[in-house]
């Protein structure tokens, strides 16, 4: 990656969905070692934009690039190993136990199933890796997401409310995983209503309100 | 000048088609009687140039699908879209007169006919396509889908046509085959059919125009509604969670 | 033969019967696209 | 392409995984084909001569209109937050394509088993040329889980998708459902029934081939 290139980059994007406006001229650039909070209220599109960045969603107008590569083309398909999301809803398969969750991820990625097991231990969950994801705790469900983010190394971290659900411990693991990303040339957004734990991981903070970002 | 004002005119369509299909069944109607069939050849007149007109469509469809594919213009779909709910119209109405035209030739409703059956199966697949259109709201994610619809179902269309043929000859040995083409024996009657299937497809083109400027004004209302801007700024704005598939699930 | 031509009668009012409504549908819903664009605009 | 492989292969496992936990392809679409086998002889009568006569046929019909039903399960029930997450590993379409199509065509064959067992019993169906019934068997569970897959990534996960899938894929099996039956009565006759094995492979690679072609434009339209 080169050090000129930023990672998050829009200048005026903005989504419509059918007659719904839901971002409207949205400006933000991230720069590599950067981490960004992101506020606003319910319905403000913070989510939502936070599905752009991730690819996942395309926006219908304006200029948005992350690591360089246009969000509005199929190119972006390619910057998908290198974005983590965690969202707020989880996303394991509730019949599949933990450790099968995880190693499906790993195989899709590639990485050794060794590392399995070991970033189930780093987020605390070593005992639980044979109880299905269905039958564990909100919290539970969010550290095992975490878990399959340490197992790959991202240049574009996604997360929507980071500590929700989550105990002291926990808290401390997202400050690791950001704190490793931004290490190593990364960026991380961060989503919340909980501006004063994010405000100390993040170097800014952004307020989107009702689809315009302040 | 005079031309352009008629052209203007968006009943022309109607215009056209109606005088196309008067001479056509005025001749089917004076056109002599068949030997063998009797009157009921005046079944035919209508029977056959419908299923023209169902070969036809389909095939606009695909071309539209394609078209769209390549392109990505909306008017591609709108073309395919329209040519296949008139194709699925004519395909219809070809099997019924076809139905109608055999209870009283050879006694049954329906026959195990290889074209007959082909044509039931290619119904329900067109069936199918409008039926996918009607439950994908959001027009890309509709365009795309049906595209590729449009483009598998002609592609099955040959293998499925095949086996049915081949399943048929081998139940069915040639030498009992009911005759089943009209004889065409007075110039009339060829004029009459020709007749027939000029203005059946003089019809569709006509039928096609309208679906399609139906589609467009469709389309039309959408971007309108979009562009009633809510206002965004100060309001609290209703929930942008935003399904992977705007109007899709989830 | 009459009974023939009470099978082509038939038939002719299958098609002419079909043809106005699919055309009728046409029409309709022309309309009220056409009703609702203008309420719009 | 190993790369492919691996991740369709993942896929596979997956679905097959969450399948074996759920129990609903083993526990309900199997049963329910099983009762569709039974109800017939409640309705044209048990008379053996003409169950043992169109018996082959009415399990063919069977497995083709419940079969889809094991197609269907894999569009509807992987939820957004899954999707999501399965996208930013990096998943190929192409593998997701892959993989859904061994699942479901695996899950096709043991329905094929269970209900042909049933079939058999009810039905007293003769097993001539069981080497060439594993074939059949093996290449109606391929098409049609092909065709289920690519029909129920058309339609894409909605409301109208249980109801919608069946109704594209019933119409397009007909070459699949016409090569069994055929192929089972040339095998009762000692007629050659190569040309009909020949037809359902190239409907296997047709549909492979449409399949691999559209998963990306597909998926382009979320």
């Amino acid at each position: 990656m080169t050090p000129s290139v930023p990672v998050v980059e829009l200048r005026g994007v903005g989504l419509r969905v059918g007659t719904t406006t839901i971002l409207r001229s949205v400006d933000l650039v991230v720069d590599p070692g950067q981490a960004v909070g992101l506020f606003g209220a319910n319905g403000a599109g913070k989510t939502t934009l936070l599905r752009i960045l991730g690819t996942l969603t395309r926006p219908s107008e304006g200029l948005a690039r992350v690591l360089g590569v246009d969000l509005t083309t199929t190119d972006r398909y390619d910057l998908r190993p290198r974005i983590g999301l965690v969202g707020h809803t989880p996303a394991l398969y509730p019949e599949l136990t933990l450790r099968e969750n995880l190693a499906f991820a790993a195989e899709v990625m590639g990485v050794e199933r060794g590392r399995v097991d070991e970033v189930l231990s780093m987020v605390g969950l070593a005992g639980a890796a044979e109880r299905s994801a269905g039958a564990c705790s909100h919290g539970m469900q969010r550290r095992a997401e975490f878990a399959r983010e340490l197992m790959v190394e991202r240049d574009l971290l996604l997360l929507d409310e980071p500590h929700s659900a989550l105990d002291r411990d926990a808290v401390d693991l997202v400050e690791g995983l950001v704190a490793r990303t931004l290490g190593r040339g990364g960026a991380a957004v961060l989503v919340s209503h909980d501006r004063d734990r994010v405000a100390k991981m993040a170097d800014r903070c952004v307020e989107l309100e009702a689809g315009v970002l302040r | 000048m005079t031309a352009q004002v008629e052209i203007r005119d968006r009943r022309w369509p109607w215009y056209a088609a109606v005088s196309a299909i008067v001479v056509a069944l005025t001749l089917s109607m004076i056109s002599p009687a068949d030997a063998v069939q009797g009157d009921l050849i005046r079944i035919m007149y209508i029977h056959v140039p419908a299923a023209w007109l169902a070969y036809l469509a389909f095939t606009v469809t695909l071309a539209g699908s394609i078209g769209y594919l390549a392109t990505k213009r909306m008017v591609f779909d709108r073309l395919a879209a329209s040519s296949a709910e008139v194709g699925v119209y004519f395909t219809g109405l070809a099997i019924l007169l076809g139905m109608i035209w055999g209870k009283p030739t050879w006694g049954v409703w329906w026959t195990w006919d290889a074209r007959l059956t082909l044509t039931a199966i290619m119904f329900f697949v067109y069936v199918g396509y409008l039926a996918l259109r009607r439950a994908t709201l959001d027009p890309d994610a509709r365009a795309k889908r049906s595209a590729i619809l449009g483009v598998l179902a002609i592609v099955q269309i040959p293998i499925v046509h095949f086996s049915v043929v081949w399943w048929r000859t081998l139940h069915q040995p040639p030498s009992i085959i009911r005759p089943d083409g009209p004889a065409i024996q007075d110039p009339l009657m060829v004029v009459a059919l020709v007749a027939g299937v000029v203005a059946f497809t003089v019809v569709y083109a006509a039928l096609v125009t309208k679906r399609m400027e139906l589609a467009r004004i469709e389309d039309a209302v959408v971007a309108r509604e979009a562009t009633l801007e809510r206002p965004v700024a100060g309001e609290a704005v209703v929930a942008p969670d935003l399904s992977p598939e705007p109007g899709g699930a989830r | 033969m009459s009974g023939q031509w009470a099978w082509v009668t038939f038939a002719s009012l299958v098609f002419y019967g079909s043809l106005a409504l699919f055309v009728g549908s046409i029409v309709w819903r022309l309309r009220r696209a056409r009703a609702r664009l203008e309420e719009l605009s | 392409m190993s790369g492919i492989r691996r991740q369709a292969l993942a896929v596979a496992r997956r679905d097959l995984a969450r399948e074996r936990r759920r129990g609903e392809v083993l526990w309900v679409t199997i049963p329910f084909g099983v009762i569709a086998l039974l109800l017939v002889p409640l309705a044209i009568g048990t008379d053996q001569a003409t169950l043992h006569r169109v018996g082959p046929g009415l399990y063919w019909v069977v497995v083709l209109l419940f079969g889809v039903l094991v197609g269907v399960r894999g569009a509807a029930d992987e939820t957004g937050p899954q999707r999501d997450a399965a996208a930013l590993l990096g998943l190929d379409p192409v593998a997701v394509f892959a993989g859904r199509t061994i699942a479901t065509s695996s899950l096709l064959v043991l329905f094929e088993i269970v209900v042909g067992v049933a079939a058999v019993a009810f039905y007293d169906i003769d097993l001539i040329g069981v080497g060439w019934l594993v074939v059949v068997v093996l290449l109606v569970a391929a098409g049609l889980g092909t065709l289920a897959t690519l029909a129920s990534s058309i339609v894409a996960a909605g409301a109208g998708a249980a109801a919608l899938v069946p109704l594209l894929v019933a119409p397009l099996a007909i070459p699949l459902l016409l090569g069994a039956t055929q192929s089972l009565d040339g095998l009762r006759q000692g007629r050659s029934i190569l040309s009909w094995i020949l037809l359902m492979i190239v409907v296997v690679l047709v549909l492979g081939i449409v399949g691999v072609v559209s998963s990306g434009p597909l998926q382009e339209s979320r």
